[in-house]
Protein backbone atom coordinates (compact mmCIF):
# COMPACT_ATOMS: atom_id res chain seq x y z
CA UNK A 1 0.00 0.00 0.00
CA UNK A 2 1.46 3.15 -1.23
CA UNK A 3 1.14 6.33 0.98
CA UNK A 4 2.16 9.96 -0.92
CA UNK A 5 2.65 13.75 -0.07
CA UNK A 6 3.94 16.63 -1.64
CA UNK A 7 4.71 19.78 0.08
CA UNK A 8 5.18 23.28 -1.82
CA UNK A 9 7.21 25.99 -0.21
CA UNK A 10 8.62 29.11 -0.99
CA UNK A 11 12.23 29.46 -2.15
CA UNK A 12 13.60 30.95 1.45
CA UNK A 13 16.60 29.72 3.14
CA UNK A 14 14.95 28.77 6.20
CA UNK A 15 12.87 26.25 4.60
CA UNK A 16 15.66 23.93 3.88
CA UNK A 17 15.32 23.19 7.29
CA UNK A 18 11.22 23.05 7.25
CA UNK A 19 11.65 20.64 4.55
CA UNK A 20 14.58 18.12 5.87
CA UNK A 21 11.93 17.72 9.13
CA UNK A 22 8.80 17.36 6.57
CA UNK A 23 11.05 14.45 4.85
CA UNK A 24 12.11 13.01 7.95
CA UNK A 25 8.20 13.08 9.27
CA UNK A 26 6.66 11.15 6.44
CA UNK A 27 10.05 8.46 6.12
CA UNK A 28 9.85 8.04 9.84
CA UNK A 29 6.26 5.37 9.22
CA UNK A 30 8.90 3.05 7.44
CA UNK A 31 10.99 3.17 11.03
CA UNK A 32 14.38 4.05 9.26
CA UNK A 33 17.36 4.04 10.65
CA UNK A 34 19.46 7.30 12.34
CA UNK A 35 21.60 7.07 9.72
CA UNK A 36 19.43 6.06 7.17
CA UNK A 37 17.17 9.15 7.82
CA UNK A 38 20.34 11.65 7.92
CA UNK A 39 21.14 10.48 4.42
CA UNK A 40 17.51 11.40 3.33
CA UNK A 41 17.91 14.49 4.83
CA UNK A 42 21.13 15.38 3.93
CA UNK A 43 19.75 14.87 -0.23
CA UNK A 44 16.74 17.00 0.48
CA UNK A 45 18.99 19.76 2.03
CA UNK A 46 21.47 19.45 -0.56
CA UNK A 47 18.45 19.39 -3.80
CA UNK A 48 16.46 22.46 -1.45
CA UNK A 49 19.58 24.37 -1.61
CA UNK A 50 20.55 23.94 -5.42
CA UNK A 51 16.88 24.99 -5.97
CA UNK A 52 17.46 28.10 -3.86
CA UNK A 53 20.84 29.45 -4.87
CA UNK A 54 21.03 28.14 -8.84
CA UNK A 55 17.76 27.71 -9.80
CA UNK A 56 16.18 30.63 -8.54
CA UNK A 57 19.41 32.89 -7.70
CA UNK A 58 18.37 33.19 -4.21
CA UNK A 59 14.69 34.95 -4.89
CA UNK A 60 12.79 34.07 -2.57
CA UNK A 61 9.32 34.46 -3.94
CA UNK A 62 9.45 31.34 -6.05
CA UNK A 63 7.79 28.11 -5.22
CA UNK A 64 9.73 24.50 -4.51
CA UNK A 65 8.40 21.26 -4.65
CA UNK A 66 8.44 18.09 -2.95
CA UNK A 67 7.34 15.00 -3.86
CA UNK A 68 7.60 11.52 -1.68
CA UNK A 69 5.86 8.35 -1.96
CA UNK A 70 6.94 5.48 0.29
CA UNK A 71 5.58 1.47 0.18
CA UNK A 72 5.41 -1.04 2.95
CA UNK A 73 8.55 -2.82 0.91
CA UNK A 74 10.91 0.42 2.01
CA UNK A 75 11.06 1.86 -1.10
CA UNK A 76 11.19 5.51 -1.05
CA UNK A 77 10.30 7.55 -4.04
CA UNK A 78 11.53 11.42 -4.02
CA UNK A 79 10.92 13.60 -6.46
CA UNK A 80 12.42 17.70 -6.03
CA UNK A 81 11.35 20.27 -8.19
CA UNK A 82 11.72 23.44 -8.93
CA UNK A 83 10.74 25.79 -11.68
CA UNK A 84 14.03 27.73 -12.07
CA UNK A 85 16.57 29.07 -14.82
CA UNK A 86 17.17 25.36 -15.35
CA UNK A 87 20.87 23.52 -15.90
CA UNK A 88 21.90 23.44 -19.99
CA UNK A 89 24.49 20.81 -19.37
CA UNK A 90 23.22 18.51 -17.32
CA UNK A 91 26.73 15.90 -17.58
CA UNK A 92 28.71 18.42 -16.71
CA UNK A 93 26.61 19.72 -13.76
CA UNK A 94 26.86 16.44 -11.96
CA UNK A 95 30.51 16.37 -12.64
CA UNK A 96 32.22 16.06 -8.78
CA UNK A 97 33.53 19.58 -7.74
CA UNK A 98 31.66 21.27 -11.08
CA UNK A 99 29.75 24.64 -9.84
CA UNK A 100 28.82 27.22 -11.41
CA UNK A 101 29.29 29.72 -8.55
CA UNK A 102 32.12 29.46 -7.54
CA UNK A 103 32.64 32.96 -6.62
CA UNK A 104 30.14 31.24 -3.34
CA UNK A 105 32.49 28.46 -2.02
CA UNK A 106 30.38 26.18 -3.52
CA UNK A 107 31.42 23.08 -3.24
CA UNK A 108 30.51 21.31 -6.27
CA UNK A 109 29.82 18.60 -4.42
CA UNK A 110 26.08 18.56 -3.71
CA UNK A 111 25.24 15.98 -6.87
CA UNK A 112 27.78 13.71 -6.18
CA UNK A 113 26.39 13.68 -2.31
CA UNK A 114 22.99 13.14 -3.15
CA UNK A 115 24.08 9.86 -6.25
CA UNK A 116 25.82 8.84 -3.08
CA UNK A 117 23.04 8.27 -0.50
CA UNK A 118 20.54 7.29 -3.03
CA UNK A 119 19.71 4.08 -5.24
CA UNK A 120 19.08 6.38 -8.38
CA UNK A 121 19.06 10.11 -9.37
CA UNK A 122 17.07 10.83 -13.03
CA UNK A 123 17.90 14.76 -13.28
CA UNK A 124 15.65 16.67 -16.04
CA UNK A 125 16.32 20.24 -16.92
CA UNK A 126 16.70 22.76 -19.42
CA UNK A 127 17.51 26.29 -19.43
CA UNK A 128 14.38 27.93 -18.96
CA UNK A 129 11.79 24.99 -17.64
CA UNK A 130 13.20 24.47 -14.50
CA UNK A 131 15.12 21.47 -12.81
CA UNK A 132 13.50 18.19 -11.58
CA UNK A 133 15.44 15.41 -9.56
CA UNK A 134 13.90 12.18 -9.57
CA UNK A 135 14.99 9.82 -6.67
CA UNK A 136 15.01 6.53 -5.53
CA UNK A 137 16.20 4.64 -1.95
CA UNK A 138 15.15 1.32 -0.75
CA UNK A 139 15.77 0.97 3.11
CA UNK A 140 17.93 -1.37 4.03
CA UNK A 141 15.78 -3.98 5.47
CA UNK A 142 11.79 -4.40 5.40
CA UNK A 143 10.62 -3.04 8.47
CA UNK A 144 7.38 -2.89 10.59
CA UNK A 145 5.27 0.31 9.23
CA UNK A 146 4.19 1.55 12.58
CA UNK A 147 0.99 3.58 12.40
CA UNK B 1 17.63 29.69 39.09
CA UNK B 2 16.99 26.18 39.16
CA UNK B 3 13.30 26.22 40.36
CA UNK B 4 12.33 29.32 38.22
CA UNK B 5 13.67 27.19 34.71
CA UNK B 6 11.92 24.29 35.96
CA UNK B 7 8.57 26.27 36.85
CA UNK B 8 9.20 27.58 33.75
CA UNK B 9 9.53 24.69 32.04
CA UNK B 10 6.25 23.63 33.45
CA UNK B 11 4.30 25.99 32.69
CA UNK B 12 4.87 25.40 28.70
CA UNK B 13 6.34 29.02 28.41
CA UNK B 14 9.83 27.95 27.70
CA UNK B 15 10.68 28.22 24.03
CA UNK B 16 10.37 25.53 21.13
CA UNK B 17 14.27 26.45 20.08
CA UNK B 18 15.56 26.05 23.50
CA UNK B 19 13.23 22.85 24.57
CA UNK B 20 14.07 20.83 21.33
CA UNK B 21 17.85 21.78 21.79
CA UNK B 22 17.72 19.76 25.09
CA UNK B 23 15.60 16.85 23.63
CA UNK B 24 17.92 17.09 20.67
CA UNK B 25 20.96 16.47 22.69
CA UNK B 26 19.92 13.67 24.10
CA UNK B 27 18.80 12.00 21.26
CA UNK B 28 22.62 12.43 19.89
CA UNK B 29 24.14 10.55 23.21
CA UNK B 30 21.17 8.11 22.92
CA UNK B 31 21.85 7.14 18.93
CA UNK B 32 25.24 6.59 19.92
CA UNK B 33 25.05 4.51 22.75
CA UNK B 34 22.88 2.65 21.23
CA UNK B 35 25.06 2.41 18.59
CA UNK B 36 27.94 0.75 20.31
CA UNK B 37 25.21 -1.39 22.24
CA UNK B 38 23.66 -3.26 19.00
CA UNK B 39 26.50 -2.64 16.52
CA UNK B 40 24.19 -0.92 14.28
CA UNK B 41 22.74 2.47 13.49
CA UNK B 42 19.34 2.40 15.73
CA UNK B 43 16.13 3.45 14.33
CA UNK B 44 14.14 6.10 14.98
CA UNK B 45 11.92 4.40 17.07
CA UNK B 46 14.31 2.54 19.05
CA UNK B 47 15.57 5.82 20.00
CA UNK B 48 12.07 7.34 20.82
CA UNK B 49 11.22 4.33 23.27
CA UNK B 50 15.45 4.55 24.58
CA UNK B 51 14.26 8.15 25.66
CA UNK B 52 10.29 7.21 26.20
CA UNK B 53 9.23 10.30 23.47
CA UNK B 54 7.22 10.19 20.33
CA UNK B 55 9.28 9.56 16.94
CA UNK B 56 7.04 12.90 16.28
CA UNK B 57 9.72 14.53 19.05
CA UNK B 58 12.56 12.16 17.54
CA UNK B 59 12.44 13.94 14.32
CA UNK B 60 11.54 17.82 14.81
CA UNK B 61 13.98 17.58 17.99
CA UNK B 62 17.04 15.83 15.93
CA UNK B 63 17.02 18.68 13.60
CA UNK B 64 16.48 21.41 15.96
CA UNK B 65 20.33 20.22 18.11
CA UNK B 66 21.52 21.23 14.75
CA UNK B 67 22.86 24.42 15.24
CA UNK B 68 22.71 27.86 17.73
CA UNK B 69 18.72 29.16 17.19
CA UNK B 70 19.45 32.25 19.17
CA UNK B 71 20.85 35.18 20.78
CA UNK B 72 19.20 34.07 24.01
CA UNK B 73 20.48 30.27 24.06
CA UNK B 74 23.91 31.52 23.56
CA UNK B 75 23.93 34.16 26.62
CA UNK B 76 22.15 32.11 29.16
CA UNK B 77 23.30 27.84 28.29
CA UNK C 1 7.36 39.32 5.05
CA UNK C 2 5.87 35.83 4.31
CA UNK C 3 6.63 32.43 4.39
CA UNK C 4 4.06 29.77 2.58
CA UNK C 5 3.66 26.17 2.56
CA UNK C 6 1.07 23.24 1.20
CA UNK C 7 1.27 20.16 1.68
CA UNK C 8 -1.22 17.47 0.80
CA UNK C 9 -1.54 13.79 1.81
CA UNK C 10 -3.43 10.96 1.68
CA UNK C 11 -6.58 10.35 4.08
CA UNK C 12 -4.43 7.90 6.31
CA UNK C 13 -4.28 7.79 9.95
CA UNK C 14 -0.78 7.60 10.06
CA UNK C 15 -0.78 10.92 8.50
CA UNK C 16 -2.28 12.74 11.36
CA UNK C 17 0.99 12.52 13.40
CA UNK C 18 2.82 13.32 9.81
CA UNK C 19 0.72 16.39 9.29
CA UNK C 20 1.82 17.77 13.27
CA UNK C 21 5.33 17.43 12.63
CA UNK C 22 5.21 19.15 9.39
CA UNK C 23 3.12 22.33 11.13
CA UNK C 24 5.18 21.93 13.78
CA UNK C 25 8.79 22.29 11.45
CA UNK C 26 7.52 25.35 9.85
CA UNK C 27 5.74 27.42 12.69
CA UNK C 28 9.08 26.83 14.88
CA UNK C 29 10.56 29.06 12.52
CA UNK C 30 8.80 31.88 14.88
CA UNK C 31 10.25 30.00 17.88
CA UNK C 32 6.81 29.67 19.53
CA UNK C 33 6.50 28.44 23.62
CA UNK C 34 5.65 24.30 23.63
CA UNK C 35 2.20 25.54 24.85
CA UNK C 36 1.30 27.21 21.71
CA UNK C 37 3.09 24.16 19.16
CA UNK C 38 1.36 21.93 21.26
CA UNK C 39 -1.85 24.28 20.57
CA UNK C 40 -1.36 24.27 17.05
CA UNK C 41 -0.61 20.72 16.51
CA UNK C 42 -3.94 19.81 18.42
CA UNK C 43 -5.63 22.02 16.12
CA UNK C 44 -3.96 19.91 13.05
CA UNK C 45 -4.86 16.61 14.72
CA UNK C 46 -8.63 17.89 15.11
CA UNK C 47 -8.96 18.99 11.87
CA UNK C 48 -7.08 16.29 9.86
CA UNK C 49 -9.08 13.32 12.08
CA UNK C 50 -12.12 14.87 11.20
CA UNK C 51 -10.94 14.65 7.39
CA UNK C 52 -9.99 10.96 7.67
CA UNK C 53 -12.90 9.77 10.02
CA UNK C 54 -16.01 11.76 8.97
CA UNK C 55 -14.66 13.53 5.38
CA UNK C 56 -13.86 10.53 4.01
CA UNK C 57 -14.88 7.92 6.22
CA UNK C 58 -11.90 6.19 6.57
CA UNK C 59 -11.52 5.65 3.04
CA UNK C 60 -7.28 6.13 2.50
CA UNK C 61 -7.41 6.72 -0.64
CA UNK C 62 -8.20 10.35 -0.75
CA UNK C 63 -6.34 13.61 -0.52
CA UNK C 64 -6.13 16.45 2.32
CA UNK C 65 -4.62 19.36 2.21
CA UNK C 66 -2.98 21.50 5.00
CA UNK C 67 -1.29 25.14 3.65
CA UNK C 68 -0.43 27.60 6.17
CA UNK C 69 1.27 30.83 6.09
CA UNK C 70 3.51 33.01 8.65
CA UNK C 71 5.03 35.98 9.05
CA UNK C 72 7.27 37.81 11.20
CA UNK C 73 4.76 39.82 13.66
CA UNK C 74 4.14 36.03 14.70
CA UNK C 75 0.29 35.58 12.67
CA UNK C 76 -0.49 32.29 11.93
CA UNK C 77 -2.77 31.32 8.97
CA UNK C 78 -3.61 27.84 8.68
CA UNK C 79 -5.99 26.32 6.48
CA UNK C 80 -7.41 22.54 6.34
CA UNK C 81 -9.28 20.77 3.13
CA UNK C 82 -10.96 17.92 2.32
CA UNK C 83 -12.87 16.88 -0.57
CA UNK C 84 -15.21 14.71 1.61
CA UNK C 85 -19.01 14.01 2.27
CA UNK C 86 -19.26 18.08 3.99
CA UNK C 87 -21.45 19.15 6.47
CA UNK C 88 -24.79 19.99 6.04
CA UNK C 89 -25.49 21.63 9.33
CA UNK C 90 -22.25 23.61 10.39
CA UNK C 91 -23.77 25.30 13.52
CA UNK C 92 -24.84 22.15 14.87
CA UNK C 93 -21.45 20.37 13.78
CA UNK C 94 -19.68 23.42 15.71
CA UNK C 95 -21.34 22.41 19.17
CA UNK C 96 -19.66 21.50 21.78
CA UNK C 97 -20.69 17.37 22.37
CA UNK C 98 -22.21 16.82 19.02
CA UNK C 99 -21.09 14.09 16.97
CA UNK C 100 -22.67 12.69 14.15
CA UNK C 101 -20.21 9.25 15.02
CA UNK C 102 -21.86 8.23 18.45
CA UNK C 103 -20.93 4.62 17.84
CA UNK C 104 -17.31 5.38 17.37
CA UNK C 105 -17.51 6.75 20.77
CA UNK C 106 -16.03 10.00 19.40
CA UNK C 107 -16.10 12.61 22.17
CA UNK C 108 -18.22 15.65 19.59
CA UNK C 109 -15.07 18.04 21.55
CA UNK C 110 -12.85 18.75 17.84
CA UNK C 111 -14.47 22.04 16.70
CA UNK C 112 -14.67 23.30 20.23
CA UNK C 113 -10.99 22.28 20.82
CA UNK C 114 -9.73 23.85 17.63
CA UNK C 115 -12.06 27.30 18.06
CA UNK C 116 -10.32 27.30 21.74
CA UNK C 117 -6.72 27.51 20.84
CA UNK C 118 -7.47 29.50 17.63
CA UNK C 119 -8.31 33.07 17.18
CA UNK C 120 -10.38 32.73 14.67
CA UNK C 121 -12.01 29.46 13.04
CA UNK C 122 -14.18 30.01 9.92
CA UNK C 123 -15.80 26.54 7.96
CA UNK C 124 -16.62 26.32 4.98
CA UNK C 125 -18.51 23.24 4.15
CA UNK C 126 -22.16 22.17 1.95
CA UNK C 127 -22.25 18.12 1.19
CA UNK C 128 -21.01 16.95 -1.36
CA UNK C 129 -17.81 19.63 -1.69
CA UNK C 130 -15.98 18.68 1.32
CA UNK C 131 -14.48 21.34 4.04
CA UNK C 132 -12.24 24.23 4.66
CA UNK C 133 -11.22 25.03 7.71
CA UNK C 134 -9.94 28.78 7.85
CA UNK C 135 -8.01 29.56 11.11
CA UNK C 136 -5.72 32.25 12.04
CA UNK C 137 -3.78 32.51 15.49
CA UNK C 138 -1.50 35.19 16.67
CA UNK C 139 1.25 33.95 18.71
CA UNK C 140 1.58 35.85 22.42
CA UNK C 141 4.64 38.23 21.77
CA UNK C 142 6.15 39.31 18.64
CA UNK C 143 9.33 37.41 18.21
CA UNK C 144 12.33 37.32 16.17
CA UNK C 145 12.34 35.21 13.39
CA UNK C 146 15.45 32.50 13.38
CA UNK C 147 17.04 31.18 10.20
N1 LIG D 1 18.11 23.30 -9.24
C1 LIG D 1 19.10 23.78 -10.03
N2 LIG D 1 18.84 24.77 -10.91
C2 LIG D 1 19.82 25.25 -11.70
N3 LIG D 1 21.09 24.80 -11.69
C3 LIG D 1 21.41 23.80 -10.83
C4 LIG D 1 20.44 23.26 -9.97
N4 LIG D 1 21.03 22.28 -9.25
C5 LIG D 1 22.30 22.23 -9.64
N5 LIG D 1 22.55 23.14 -10.61
C6 LIG D 1 23.83 23.35 -11.31
O1 LIG D 1 24.65 22.22 -11.06
C7 LIG D 1 25.88 22.64 -10.46
C8 LIG D 1 26.39 21.58 -9.53
O2 LIG D 1 25.54 21.43 -8.42
P1 LIG D 1 26.16 20.86 -7.08
O3 LIG D 1 26.80 19.55 -7.39
O4 LIG D 1 25.09 20.85 -6.04
O5 LIG D 1 27.30 21.90 -6.69
P2 LIG D 1 27.18 23.37 -6.07
O6 LIG D 1 25.79 23.57 -5.56
O7 LIG D 1 28.19 23.37 -4.96
O8 LIG D 1 27.51 24.34 -7.18
C9 LIG D 1 25.57 23.96 -9.81
O9 LIG D 1 26.70 24.76 -9.64
C10 LIG D 1 24.58 24.56 -10.80
O10 LIG D 1 25.24 25.14 -11.90
N1 LIG E 1 -14.09 17.32 7.69
C1 LIG E 1 -15.35 16.96 7.99
N2 LIG E 1 -16.16 16.40 7.05
C2 LIG E 1 -17.42 16.03 7.34
N3 LIG E 1 -17.99 16.20 8.55
C3 LIG E 1 -17.25 16.76 9.53
C4 LIG E 1 -15.91 17.17 9.30
N4 LIG E 1 -15.42 17.69 10.44
C5 LIG E 1 -16.42 17.61 11.34
N5 LIG E 1 -17.53 17.07 10.80
C6 LIG E 1 -18.82 16.85 11.48
O1 LIG E 1 -18.85 17.64 12.66
C7 LIG E 1 -19.08 16.80 13.80
C8 LIG E 1 -18.37 17.37 15.01
O2 LIG E 1 -16.95 17.27 14.85
P1 LIG E 1 -16.05 17.22 16.15
O3 LIG E 1 -16.41 18.41 17.00
O4 LIG E 1 -14.63 17.09 15.75
O5 LIG E 1 -16.55 15.92 16.91
P2 LIG E 1 -16.25 14.38 16.58
O6 LIG E 1 -15.14 14.29 15.58
O7 LIG E 1 -15.87 13.82 17.91
O8 LIG E 1 -17.52 13.81 16.03
C9 LIG E 1 -18.63 15.43 13.37
O9 LIG E 1 -19.25 14.41 14.11
C10 LIG E 1 -19.03 15.41 11.91
O10 LIG E 1 -20.41 15.14 11.77
MG1 LIG F 1 24.70 22.21 -4.48
MG1 LIG G 1 -13.39 15.37 15.65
Amino acid sequence: MKNEMTVEFSSRSENESFARVTIAAFISQLDPTMDELTEIKTVVSEAVTNAIIHGYNNEEHHKIWMKCTIDDSGEIELIIKDDGIGIANIEEARQPLYTSKPELERSGMGFTIIENFMDSVEVTSSPGSGTTLHMVKQLAKTKTVYN
Amino acid sequence: IGEIQRFIRDDGSVKVSRSLKEIGNKIRKKKDELTKQMGRSPTIHEIADALEITPEEVVHAQEAAKSPHSIHETIFE
